[in-house]
């Protein structure tokens, strides 16, 4: 089972944990990605979070159907935000249940190491002073 | 050829919209990426820059057509 | 911020989630250990907890403590299930947040295994045909 | 010597009640761990057994003296 959303409103982590409950899971791993309140000793006001989101929901589709595969996960759930998000609010969470716990680690991490690198959303940081496209530049 | 271009993150800054029809000489990805950096210096400054055809990246030998959409991508930065 | 709980209710998520906020937070790990339908191909019906419970809070506080020196987190909540719990019931939730990702599932990791390892809680696992003390044998 | 012994998982089942007062020769917890075993041979089947006196693992040296709570840890399973 794989559950892939994009939403414009509050991810919710006892949805996401409900979505891969699964009587045969012996594991399940939750990473949940808040807004931080500093980057590199810089304090940020809020970040803005932009999708190209039919290519950003096939991409966070494949990146569950790999990580089904290559770490035999029972069940997986992707739920990223958009929009303006204020900190400690949730960006994005991976769930993934396994049969043993071990993999659930590693498969829970496999996918948002994915995330980050291909699938089309992008994040800028707000300051007082100004604002930065996260990533952009070298 | 001309086709349709869609930008996102800081390549919509860049550009200064979302959608742009842009005229380069040329028939492939490699070629408009080459004719975009030309015209928007800026381009060359990003940690990398990606195209998408049909909400799937591709690469520089990738066929482009007349009024094909094509979307830049720009680098990542999700979760 | 340390959160240690041994409780005959249900555990939650999305409270030990919440627990673990932190505005300077990059990322949260939560683990969710849930009761599954059998082992070694054996249909389990139940499982039944017992703990020798100040020792066990003990316990599960020492390894909150080792994995905020040794992962740099932030905040670690560890709740723990006792009494009889039903197939897909959460028996165990650890959920710690670091600055970076990465830190937060080895931390997370680091405190499931050793939980496993040394806190005095003890599973029993109900069959249609008998009992059998989980790792009690060799 | 004459200490009270608490029984946890299937160390309970092994000595039939979760407490019990324990004689034994000797004054260590290794001296303790040979008695329980030599008076209920079943303990000698398990993976391993630990012992708690406070709330705290002890070694096989651990001084014991007499009245003492002691509290006997079958192999854990939590989680």
């Amino acid at each position: 089972m794989i559950d892939i959303q994009l939403l414009d409103t509050p991810l919710s982590v006892a949805q996401c944990s409900q979505l891969v409950a699964d009587p045969a899971a012996g594991g399940t791993v939750v990473f949940v990605g808040t807004v931080r309140n500093s980057t590199q000793a810089r304090t940020v006001q809020r970040l803005d979070f932009e999708a190209y989101a039919p290519m950003a929901i096939k991409e966070m589709r494949k990146i569950a159907e790999e990580t089904m595969e290559k770490y035999g996960a029972l069940k997986c759930a992707i739920h990223h935000r958009v929009g303006s998000l204020d900190i400690l609010e949730i960006a994005v969470i991976i769930a993934v249940a396994t049969p043993h716990r071990k993999a659930a680690f590693a498969a829970c991490k496999f996918a948002i190491d994915q995330l980050k690198e291909t699938v089309p959303i992008w994040k800028k940081e707000i300051f007082a002073d100004g604002e930065v496209w996260v990533s952009a530049h070298p | 050829m001309q086709i349709s271009v869609i930008a996102y993150g800081i390549a919509k800054d860049i550009l200064g919209q979302r959608r742009l029809t842009f005229e380069f000489e040329g028939d492939s990805i490699g070629q408009l990426k080459t004719a975009l950096i030309e015209q928007y210096p800026d381009f060359a400054k990003l940690q990398s820059l990606s195209f998408a055809v049909e909400e799937e990246y591709q690469q520089d030998d990738y066929p482009l057509s007349d009024q094909l959409e094509v979307v830049i991508i720009p680098p990542v930065s999700g979760g």
